[in-house]
């Protein structure tokens, strides 16, 4: 599957990776956080999941073929 | 219904003028323009970052959730990203109705939340250098407030 | 703050933009315009009729009352009298502040006055020949709403 | 003082008057309905009355200076 990252996780993360094997979205940010440093402190503050472009929660099912988003609190308008 | 991102600045005359002529019938149109804010002369300027896609996606949720909850003749959305200067306009939304009620309360449902739904991201630039716009929780809880409204009656 | 009662029609756009120019520091501009509402294809036009002299004195009224409650940096309202066809724009109320809440709440706070409150009445020209039209129970409540919302807040 | 008449009650009763020795807003309208037919019949339904171009209630006292309107409720905007 497709991870994008926005604004500050972006500038942190880059722009994209490709991942595999993640159930749903709490075992991605597990396997993220689970990287250490930058990872870890990246995403020890609030940020939101968007799974093929909709908002999603933590326990979101996950398929190989997701296009999966992190990225900050919107403040956008 | 209409929704558009773009670099460009907009003017807010012109698509109220537009608005007026697709919508006969309509009896109110309010319009809402955000604003860069320079409250202390400190903002130099700011960089708007959106999500592609999911941009347009949201917003359009937005609009269809707006048209369910109120008589709404026709609306427009129109958010800027990109490089933006200190009291650029950043968005503009209408929304037509034939009654005035409908038309305050769609656009400030659908402001209320593009705030807290739709993914931009706003990085100010400064004399002291740049930083993230940190999410406000009064625009959560202006979100939730309507959810409430609907539950409640 | 501004008053203006004229028979000429406006241009939102350029009501909107001089605010802009005005009002340093905005973050949110909303803008009302109400418009001749022809339903059912039965209104040919409508002549609207005021009280010069006190119409000017109760919208300045209403603006200073505005100005009181809400955090307001400029405001213009702008309402035609004479002679209007169907789909004619009526009036324009414009709302700046540093927040979108003030500016969306001082606009329909304005309106909502303004329709029980402002001095001009309107006489519908139908097929059928003309009438006055009748003012309505729910503007009266909802001028009210705003009284109770103040008392209980 | 002189009472001033718009919309409706301007087509039935003229633009203005000049009239005297009104107390209060109560004694004019009851002086006007005491005129009968249009009078009577026009001020049956609801109007309002503004004293020197604001809002007043029937009990409102009058000055011979005064500028007295008599109106429909209002329908702008």
């Amino acid at each position: 599957m497709k991870i994008l990252y926005f604004a500050r996780l972006r500038e942190v993360f880059g722009e994209s990776e490709q991942l595999s094997g993640m159930p749903d979205a709490a075992s991605l940010v597990a396997h993220l956080r689970a990287r250490g440093g930058k990872w870890e402190e990246a995403l020890s503050g609030p940020f939101r999941i968007a799974v093929n472009q909709e908002l999603a929660g933590m326990d979101a099912r996950l398929a190989e073929d997701d296009e999966v988003a992190l990225f900050p609190p919107v403040t956008g308008g | 219904m209409e929704v558009r991102v773009q670099e460009q600045d907009f003017d807010a005359g012109v698509e109220i003028a537009a608005m007026r002529q697709r919508v006969k019938g309509a009896g109110a149109i309010v319009s809402f323009i955000g604003l860069v804010r320079d409250q202390a002369g400190e903002i130099g300027g700011m960089v708007l970052e959106h999500y592609p896609g999911m941009t347009e996606k949201a917003l359009g949720i937005i609009l269809e959730e707006t048209k369910n909850r109120w008589e709404l003749l026709d609306a427009l959305v129109l958010h800027r990203v990109g490089r933006l200067d200190a009291q650029d306009q950043i968005v503009l939304v209408l929304a037509a109705s034939s009654h005035r009620k409908d038309a305050f309360e769609s656009a400030s449902f659908i402001m209320d939340n593009l705030k807290t739904r739709a993914p931009f991201w706003k990085k100010e630039i400064t004399r002291h250098g740049e930083r993230w716009v940190e999410a406000k929780e009064s625009d959560e809880l202006a979100t939730n407030r309507w959810r409430r409204e609907k539950e409640n009656g």
